[in-house]
């Protein structure tokens, strides 16, 4: 399409006019290439960097809640039984320092060191157990209360409680049995047998020996003076009773710092040692704690590292050596922690 | 005229004012937001380190008072200035437009003659500078790009699958800094959460669950998780075949798949090859000669042609595939097919020839090595092929193959032979209990659901157990060849007469059963909720896996087949005796 | 990468998740009966807005059609505009517009999960294809952007085609760039970095609303910078303009040669006549011709120059960024404390995993460079040609392919002038 | 592409160049229609009749904040909402109170949220009730860590339809570690948590 004839005269600038555009065009020309460049200059020269990486302005510190100071643990041996639960309930030793667990819709006993002794199968899974001195099995299976032997034969079934009840935990004392009833938010005191003598707990919200129950998480456990202590998770207190189920005393304070409890429901469980110095399981935070006898923190026995973030209903037992059993469903083991 | 220009002076102050109020309030709104980008009341630190302060010193009334009027004030300011930017952004529209019409009044010209022609260079000296122009440019903008290229890619990696060059480097050295890095990572938690929550050397369930790693898929249980599978198909005429590829060396191994690799072995009495195919285009991406292991025999023992020289599935974790053969060679490659390790276990003496399918569990490769002689379970590190464990067991040879039921972090090998159903901790290799309850020559394996082991075998019985004690039995339809497969509440087999029989877990009940032309020697499936089973002459019947006999479809892939099915999603590879198939839909 | 999108989530959430839903706090009962609320939420929009707005385009396209071409009134053409700007741009906060949706229907093209609301094709189509039919009418002012610009267009000032000329050539990198970042899902960066929805929205981020005022106060003198030097819709529309079946002109009948509207473009976009034989002998021809043995040279040459940068593009995907975070970890044996590499190792996916996901992305990413680049460089060498090619014009004509038929050559006209004196009625075309 | 070598000038010369010109011209008008159709076609097979809006897929998000900062409005369109029967009405807020809170009252120094949205008014022993301002919230999540944390997690993050202008291009799901920030069809509405049973009664 293109020619190549003549090319007809193109009209002449004067000088001046030459030199400015000529200026203007260079300074033009400079001016783009250097956007140019420096764009380049940005992309090919920016070296990513992961060493600083941008805060976040709204970061809530959660990492170090659940941390707990080395100073702050006591020092303890830790070794693990493995149980074969998916799931599993409740945990339980007798005098003799056999381990009763219960779960997946059967009671399992173990020797202290973890071997095999009976299992035997129950409609639903125990949802808190108890042995008495004489070997009898208390069992919960949420709103009735079974008996068996330690080989596993039914003894007797006790009439169900109210349709809704749900028993989290069985402490004997003597002849009588405390069976702390989550629904109901009370303790009830039975004889042995079977026969009802009264509730701990007023229905009244407002007094001060009311429980407070968020979540089906209600343990009760007896001192070494037999009087009866159980967890407020509400509150987040454990308080006692004496014998004629008057509130005496309590203790524990809300926070989420490592002598306190926090989040919901804590402490999940506890037990009592034999020097009357309290071992309580937490959740949300998964811990394990020693308190002495009045109640003052002492150290921490394993922190959230040593257990799953999301493990709940840590059971604690405690046998005749002063060891601390602690059952953790999650990872179907029992830590057995020695002081 | 005097009324125009009246007009145009009036426009020319309101144009200048506009501008001036526009610059004055732009200059605040970029005040205010430098301000507010450099410290941002709601984000800053004053408050958190009063209220640290507050936590280490009791309760000073003096420091709450404190904290309560600097958060009211931060807050104020951080709103107020949101409010102020708002504003000032109307202000700043509003004006725009009265600067623009103003001036546009202003400049308004009487008449279009004033407009002056420009002179301008002729036609040619135009273009001739736009060309300089341009080439001047795009040069430039060229020599950039080398620049930043050359700069660049010293700071990013190589990922991509295409450049050779970066790709085998990094697949192997991440398989090794994976580990060292989550462990690194670690800090203080636990060894327990390094293997299960932060990546190791191996998959974790979900990943295996995601592919088809072993014979009759994630832990030889029979049950996939894959979705969108064809249900119609027909290898002669080519519908739903994706692709299909002749292989080159005999074997009744079924495939395992895992990402885009396609796994299968084949042998013949002096030869054994695996092979590795692209699953999406069918691509021979690699085969692989398994040759001078030590201790392996020059000729492979007889065998039997039900059997082959290989009829073991392989097994992969994706960064490793093993396979095993009748000489007792086992050997692990890498994705690449380079070899990883090799041994041989022994030669087996076995009158049909050992055909039991590898499977792994987490960094231990299982292998179930019944013969004539004795029976034993063996792990090896799947990293280095050194034993981990090795469990003899009780009772005689069978051809059936391990599977794993994972526990939580643990896991379960559930294991035939005869007369034996054995379970076994996969850590340890302990044995957890064993029950005796089979006869015959045991070819099934055994199947897994709720909790029970289902086993059974021609000339015995069909058993349910759950942990050692028998639930039930059953005595009428029994598998011979092929394996059963528990699913929700039933438990599927097949048999080589062609009979498909469905039982209920609970009692042994059988639900259903239904007889085919053709007998069954590859194993059922259970996938996408439905029953896959290929019968000898390489008709596959998918039937719906419930209490119902539903028939679902039959499609052939028109060559004799006695393979088990691997699926992708949407996929499903099936091993006749001459090819390979990949079927989709088209 | 599906995958990774499926198995990334919160660490804090699959912790309630292991719970197995399990609630930590139960529902309370209310002894003193009170009633929980119910979650406020607002309804979702109604999608009787989607389906107006493309009748409002329909209309508003054939409106300035009419007023273009049939009409040819450059108050119409200027109210029309207006009212875009209202509608679209003030009333509808101007998502999504036909320059947007160019990354939608990219995407809906190369990414299989990926539904695209009929409405966003329509605004896709639509302007091609009036363009096609009757040149760029969506530019004259359908466009807000296109609108405001002609707005604050106060002092035209015509640019000289060596500047205008390699400037025009960034919308085609900027439609490649686009393109390919919009295929391989990593961005929509036409949307991303509009430069006037900022002030339509009251709210932009810094950056961008300087960006903005920028163009606009460049705009008051040259005219639509964003449409010249940026808009990669704008490409597409040339395209179909070129070769449109109609076309405005700036005279209504037979132009007089009179110069007038010579300067009236403020976008330059006429045509001046040009008489051929004027280039000296030879040298015209031969240009031509190497330019031609070039071109291929040209066209490998951009893929080359362009593939070299695949790598840097690619690490705009989230993926590939995340991955070269892991690899930097995994190679110092330490954790980058970004909240990206923190989600990623409470994902539990594997790092070979992720790698392999880049891999793919870059992939693409290498492909599409080739690709591009390659167009671009032929780009380069048809516009080197073109200007070595010279056509016989004896009118002032509208550049078909630049003309965004704003009408504002009309009132130069003389003979507009006589026609609209003598009938009211005038034929455009 | 190679429409840029077209001649697109009224044809003056006479004879055959016209021709040849004119039908070279509408092959391209044919080619031209030819790919809109197609694309339109294809996309047309992908498509669907409702509209997409942005919304948090509650169980990805992670509470990195982003929302908060990215978000294209001063103050970003991401909202808290509150699954009011996920709540458990505690007294001890995981979402409303600073972690290391000792006394459980509305004191600003005890309080998370740095906007003072989240509103705490008293129900029954022992149970409180939260309430989201949302035109204090700024999306900034602090709230929803802390409740995921040690709660229900009935409090989680969620883009409010009224205040999202709905970008084609969400600023907010680029920088998502999460890719919690996804496209749904306007007619499902809000992704919200669904509430699961409570274990009591």
């Amino acid at each position: 399409m293109s020619t190549n004839k003549k090319e007809k005269s193109t009209l002449k600038q004067p000088e001046k006019q030459i030199k400015r555009r000529n200026f203007l065009k260079t300074g033009l020309q400079a001016a783009g290439f250097l956007s140019l460049a420096s764009v380049a200059g940005y992309f090919g020269l920016k070296k990513p960097d992961f060493e600083h990486p941008a805060k976040n302005p709204y970061e809530l510190g959660l990492d170090s809640i659940g941390k707990i100071a080395k100073e702050k643990f006591c020092d303890v041996s830790v070794s693990m039984l493995k149980i074969p639960f998916e799931t599993s309930k409740a945990l339980a030793v007798d005098k003799d320092d056999n381990i009763y667990v219960s779960g997946d819709k059967s009671i399992l006993i173990l020797t202290k060191e973890g071997n095999n002794i009976t299992q035997f199968d129950t409609d639903i899974t125990a949802t808190a157990l108890a042995i008495s001195n004489i070997n009898i099995i208390y069992a919960a299976f949420e709103n009735h209360i079974a008996t068996y032997t330690n080989s596993g034969e039914l003894l007797k079934e006790w009439p169900s409680f109210k349709k809704e009840s749900y028993i989290t935990s069985l402490v004997i004392n003597g002849s009588k049995i405390f069976i702390a009833d989550a629904e109901l938010e009370v303790v009830h005191e039975y004889d042995t047998d079977g026969t009802y003598h009264r509730s701990i707990g007023s229905k009244d919200k407002k007094q001060a020996d009311s429980f407070i129950l968020p979540s089906y998480f209600f343990d009760v456990a007896l001192a070494p003076d037999n009087t009866l202590w159980a967890a407020n998770t509400g509150k987040h207190k454990l308080v006692s009773f004496n014998s004629d189920g008057k509130l005496s005393t309590y203790w524990g304070e809300t926070s989420a710092a490592v002598e306190d409890f926090c989040g919901c429901c804590n402490p999940s469980h506890f037990a009592i040692m034999h020097d009357g110095s309290f071992i309580t399981a937490e959740k949300g935070i998964v811990r394990v704690k020693k308190y002495n006898s009045a109640g003052k923190f002492e150290c921490a026995i394993a922190g959230p590292d040593h257990f799953e973030t999301s493990s709940t209903g840590l059971e604690i037992a405690i046998n005749s050596k002063n060891d601390i059993l602690v059952l953790e469903p999650a990872v179907r083991k029992i830590h057995i922690f020695k002081i | 005229m005097i009324d125009t220009s009246g007009i145009k002076k009036l426009s020319k102050y309101l144009a200048i004012l506009s501008a001036s109020i526009i610059t004055i309030v732009s200059i605040f709104m970029i005040v205010n937001y430098v301000q507010l980008s450099i410290h941002n009341p709601i984000t800053g630190s004053t408050i958190d380190n009063l209220v640290k302060k507050l936590d280490s010193s009791g309760n000073e009334q003096e420091l709450r008072e404190q904290i309560r009027v600097v958060d009211l004030l931060s807050r104020k300011a951080y709103f107020s200035s949101l409010w102020q930017l708002k504003a000032g952004a109307w202000i700043l529209v509003g004006f725009g437009m009265l600067l623009i019409v103003s001036i546009k009044i202003y400049t308004q010209k009487e008449s279009i003659e004033s407009v002056l022609i420009k002179k301008q260079d002729s036609f040619w000296i135009v273009k001739s500078k736009e060309r300089k122009m341009m080439i001047t440019s795009v040069g430039t903008i060229a020599v950039l790009a080398i620049i930043i290229s050359f700069f660049s890619n010293k700071y990013y990696d190589n990922f991509n699958t295409v450049n050779k060059k970066g790709s085998t480097i990094l697949s192997l050295n991440t398989s090794e800094n994976n580990q060292e890095a989550s462990t690194a990572l670690q800090g203080d938690t636990t060894v327990k959460k390094v293997d299960s929550v932060l990546v190791a050397d191996f998959p974790t369930d979900a990943e295996i669950k995601q592919n088809h790693p072993s014979f009759r898929g994630p832990f030889g249980q029979g049950i996939n998780f894959k979705t969108r599978l064809p249900i119609s198909w027909d290898g002669v005429s080519g519908k739903n075949i994706m692709w299909k590829k002749p292989i080159a060396l005999p074997g009744l191994n079924s495939p395992v798949v895992w990402g885009n690799n396609l796994f299968i072995a084949g042998a013949n009495a002096t030869t054994r090859k695996v092979f590795c195919y692209d699953r999406l285009t069918g691509k021979l991406k690699w085969a692989k000669d398994i040759k001078n292991i030590p201790g392996s025999p020059s000729v492979s023992p007889k065998v039997s042609n039900d059997a082959g020289y290989s009829a073991s599935g392989l097994c992969t974790d994706g960064k490793r595939v093993y396979a095993i053969f009748t000489t007792g060679d086992i050997i692990c490659l890498d994705n690449e097919g380079k070899q990883v390790w090799a041994k041989n276990l022994g030669v087996p003496s076995n009158h049909y020839g050992y055909s039991s399918s590898l499977q792994f569990y987490k960094d231990k490769l299982i292998i179930q090595y019944d013969d004539s002689k004795s029976c034993k379970l063996i792990a090896l590190s799947t990293r280095t092929g050194i034993e981990v464990w090795k469990t003899k067991r009780e009772g005689q040879i069978s051809w059936s193959s391990p599977i794993i039921v994972p526990k939580g972090n643990s896991a379960e090998i559930i294991v035939n032979n005869l007369p034996y159903v054995a379970c076994y901790n996969a850590e340890t290799g302990k044995e957890k209990w064993k029950t005796s309850c089979l006869s015959g020559e045991i070819g099934p394996s055994p199947a897994y659901g709720n909790g029970m082991v289902f086993v059974a075998n021609e000339y015995a019985k069909m058993v349910a157990i759950k942990s050692g004690k028998v639930v039930w039995e059953n005595f009428e339809y029994l598998p011979d060849v092929s394996s059963p497969v528990a699913y929700k509440d039933f438990v599927f087999f097949t048999t080589s007469y062609g009979d498909m029989v469905c039982i209920n877990q609970k009692d042994g009940a059988v639900l259903w059963h239904h007889e085919f032309d053709n007998g069954f020697y590859g194993s059922p499936v259970i996938a996408d909720g439905k029953l896959y089973a290929i019968d000898r002459t390489g008709t596959t019947s998918i039937v719906e896996a419930g209490k119902e006999f539903k028939l679902k479809g039959q499609s052939s892939i028109g060559e004799k087949s006695d393979c088990t099915p691997a699926f992708a999603n949407g996929m499903m590879y099936i091993r006749g005796y001459k090819n390979l198939y990949c079927i989709g839909k088209k | 990468m599906a995958k990774l999108k499926y198995i990334l989530s919160s660490f804090l959430l699959t912790v309630i998740y292991q719970l197995g839903n399990a609630q930590r706090f139960p529902a309370p009962e209310f002894e003193s009966g009170h009633i929980p609320p119910k979650t406020q939420t607002i309804a979702p929009r109604g999608l009787g807005w989607e389906y107006l707005d493309v009748i409002v385009l329909f209309l508003a396209l054939s409106i300035m059609t009419w007023f273009v071409l049939k009409k040819r009134s450059r108050k119409g053409i200027f109210w029309t505009s207006i009212f875009s700007i209202v509608y679209f741009g003030i009333i509808r906060v101007g998502c999504v517009c036909s320059v947007g949706s160019i990354g939608n229907v990219t995407l809906s093209l190369f990414q299989a999960d990926y539904v695209i609301p009929v409405t966003v094709i329509a605004f896709f189509v639509l302007p091609l294809i009036f363009t096609l039919l009757f040149g760029r009418t969506f530019c004259a002012g359908v466009c807000f952007m296109g609108a405001v610009q002609d707005l604050v267009n106060i002092k035209p000032v015509s640019l000289p085609s060596w500047i205008s000329k390699p400037l025009s050539a960034i919308p085609y990198i900027y439609l490649t760039l686009a393109l390919l970042l919009a295929a391989s899902g990593a961005d929509f960066i036409i949307c991303r970095y509009d430069p006037f929805i900022g002030f339509f929205r009251m709210n932009a981020p810094f950056g961008m609303l300087v960006f903005g005022a920028a163009i606009l106060i460049l705009g008051i003198f040259v005219g639509r910078p964003y449409c010249r030097f940026l808009c990669p819709y704008g490409v597409l529309l040339s395209w179909m303009s070129k070769i449109s079946f109609w076309h405005t002109t700036i005279t209504p009948t037979a132009c007089i040669q009179c110069k007038l509207c010579d300067s009236s473009c403020p976008i330059d976009a006429i045509d001046k006549p040009v008489n051929m034989n004027t280039e000296t002998d030879g040298k015209g021809r031969n240009r031509l011709i190497s330019l031609i043995i070039l071109l291929p040279l040209f066209i490998f040459l951009g893929g080359f120059l362009s593939s070299l940068l695949y790598k840097p593009l690619s690490t705009i995907h989230p993926t590939v960024k995340l991955a070269e975070e892991i690899k930097w970890e995994t190679e110092n044996n330490k954790k980058t404390e970004s909240e990206e590499s923190k989600t990623f190792h409470a994902s539990g996916i594997q790092i070979s995993q992720l790698f392999t996901d880049a891999g793919h992305v870059q992939t693409i990413f290498y492909a599409g460079t080739w690709l591009g680049g390659s167009l671009l460089g032929l780009f380069f060498g048809i516009s080197l040609l073109r200007t070595s090619v010279v056509r016989r014009q004896t009118d002032y004509e509208p550049n078909r392919g630049n003309c965004v038929s704003c009408g504002k050559c009309y009132k130069y006209c003389p003979v507009q002038k006589q026609v609209a004196e003598v009938s009211p009625k005038t034929d455009g075309v | 592409m190679s429409e840029n070598k077209i001649d697109t000038t009224k044809p003056t010369q006479p004879g055959k160049p016209i021709k040849r010109r004119d039908f070279l011209k509408n092959g391209l008008r044919a080619a031209a229609f030819l790919s809109i159709a197609s694309i339109t076609g294809y996309s047309l097979t992908k498509s669907m009749s409702d509209d997409l809006v942005w919304q948090i897929d509650p169980n990805k998000c992670v509470q990195c904040g982003r929302c908060a900062t990215t978000c294209v409005l001063n103050i970003s369109a991401v909202k808290c909402m509150h699954i009011y029967k996920m709540c458990g009405y505690c007294d001890l807020c995981g979402g409303y109170f600073k972690p290391q809170v000792k006394n459980l009252d509305t004191a600003a120094e005890n309080q998370l949220c740095p906007t003072k949205a989240l509103k705490r008014s008293f129900v029954e022993t022992p149970y409180y009730q939260y309430d989201v301002d949302e035109e204090l919230c700024n999306g900034c999540g602090k709230c929803v860590k802390g409740c995921g944390a040690f709660g229900n997690g009935s409090l989680h993050l969620q883009i409010n339809h009224n205040v999202c202008k709905n970008c084609n291009q969400c600023a907010i799901s680029k920088v998502c570690p999460a890719d919690a920030i996804i496209r749904i069809p306007s007619k499902k509405g809000y992704l919200l948590k669904t509430g699961f049973q409570a274990p009591k009664s």
